[in-house]
């Protein structure tokens, strides 16, 4: 089963980090994770990838939602560090550009 | 079911989420025996395999939803020195659109996606309706 | 192959040793569709499988050591209200020993216990010659 | 895969863990692992089995040949807080005398 850890940065951004196989039962948690962050008034968020092994269409609804509902309440999500396995998912989807992904959790909102 | 394949590894299942897992669980085995497969090749043979199964276990199965019992599926996988390529069958109700239109949606969208993604990580993604099942096939040609 | 249970799950794969591996994650998954299956039924049940599984990849196939492809194995796993189940099928050589003659060997003995554990976790456990296929099929009586 | 984790208490005892499934695969390695240790003249040794998940007839093989090799050097080899798995194997195949399954790993060696 896929793990979500969530950590809060010292500039208030939240960190969501799905490890492991990020498919159908895993995206709906996922969209409660980030559902409840934005709720919460935590509309920062960087999602990060490194230990995301395998990304579905399902795993990308979640993402897409996430994004939407951070920007509706005025903030952003951003993916951080993406795997091989997501990378070919962003690009075969042409979505690298709505969700390009960082190569750091650090900079991820330099931008 | 891939004949002519002896390194094919075939499972029949009922058709819910969970078995989600043991596929993927199937495919590892398949990378096991077979370690000279690219990483690339394996990634969207991989995505395409789990995106038709989980629309099986989503979609094939919908209006018909009063006998959970006799709703299975069946796969097989296999390596070949050319190709990666997985069969699927199930007795669910027959797809509901043709995939020549099938389409990427909207950026923002957050569904949809999945048959536009597996025709785009696969060379090959055929449908049929035969005997009252429905027939998948995909076929990766190997890159690596 | 335990006809009649929907929920069976059933496997073909090469008779490897790596295929063991994919045979607990079968059982996991059977155990995760069916969590009131008492403990002690799914560790008997488990240990009887993996046995006859490793004689078939380490025995069945010995003497005809040639033709390394065509070595197959399918299983089928199911669960009832009142049994566990298993049937195995290969294409090997035919057991040479009798399942009435198998005991348990001598307490310091390094190997040989494969069968008879197998024998003493279930409630019964059969082999079958049948058309030049191996049948075994095992099964507990739940207590859990 | 399964892991072994050697350590050695301050009685200079030995003390294996496998981790997972001591099955085919793992009792090939596992009787490499013994035949090491009573090869060094660490003949007392303990097998931690507290996170064996299954055993199998070729695991038990293993233990019994460890056994066999430890006491022939003049050492002894013991079986520490077996699972569920591993104690009705032991159960099943009446080797419970034999390897007479310790409640902890301290005080495995001290009858
Ligand atoms: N196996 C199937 N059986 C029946 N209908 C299907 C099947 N797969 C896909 N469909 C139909 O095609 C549509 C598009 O599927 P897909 O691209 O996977 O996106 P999504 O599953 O997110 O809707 C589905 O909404 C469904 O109507
Ligand atoms: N599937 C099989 N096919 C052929 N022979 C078998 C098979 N299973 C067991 N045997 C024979 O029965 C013997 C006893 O098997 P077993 O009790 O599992 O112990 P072990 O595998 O340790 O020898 C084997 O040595 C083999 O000769």
């Amino acid at each position: 089963m896929i793990e979500f850890a969530v950590e809060t940065t010292p500039q208030g951004i939240a960190v969501v980090r799905p490890q492991g196989r990020l498919n159908m039962a895993a995206a709906r948690r996922l969209k409660e994770v980030l559902d409840g962050l934005v709720g919460d008034g935590r509309n920062r968020i960087v999602v990060d990838m490194e230990e995301t092994t395998f990304l579905d269409s399902s795993g990308l609804g979640a993402l897409i939602a996430g994004l939407k509902s951070a920007r509706q309440a005025g903030g952003d999500l951003r993916v951080a560090r993406p795997t091989e396995a997501v990378r070919t998912v962003f690009s075969l989807t042409n979505l690298d550009r709505v969700l390009k992904p960082r190569d750091t959790v650090e900079d991820a909102f330099d931008d | 079911m891939t004949e002519g394949n002896d390194g094919r590894l075939d499972l029949s299942a009922p058709a819910t989420p969970e078995m989600m897992g043991l596929v993927h669980a199937v495919l590892e085995q398949l990378w096991e025996a077979h370690d000279d497969v690219a990483a690339t090749d394996r990634v969207r043979f991989e995505m395409a395999v789990i995106e038709i199964l989980g629309n099986i276990v989503e979609h094939a199965y919908e209006i018909d939803s009063t006998d959970t019992g006799s709703r299975r599926f069946d796969v097989s996988v296999a390596a070949t020195e050319t190709e990666l390529v997985a069969s699927f069958g199930d007795n669910g109700l027959p797809m509901s659109i043709d995939l020549s239109d099938v389409a990427m949606p909207d950026e923002l969208a957050e569904s949809g996606r999945g048959l536009a993604l597996a025709m785009a990580a696969v060379d090959d993604l055929s449908y049929e309706r035969e005997n009252g099942r429905n027939l998948w096939r995909l076929t990766c040609t190997r890159k690596g």
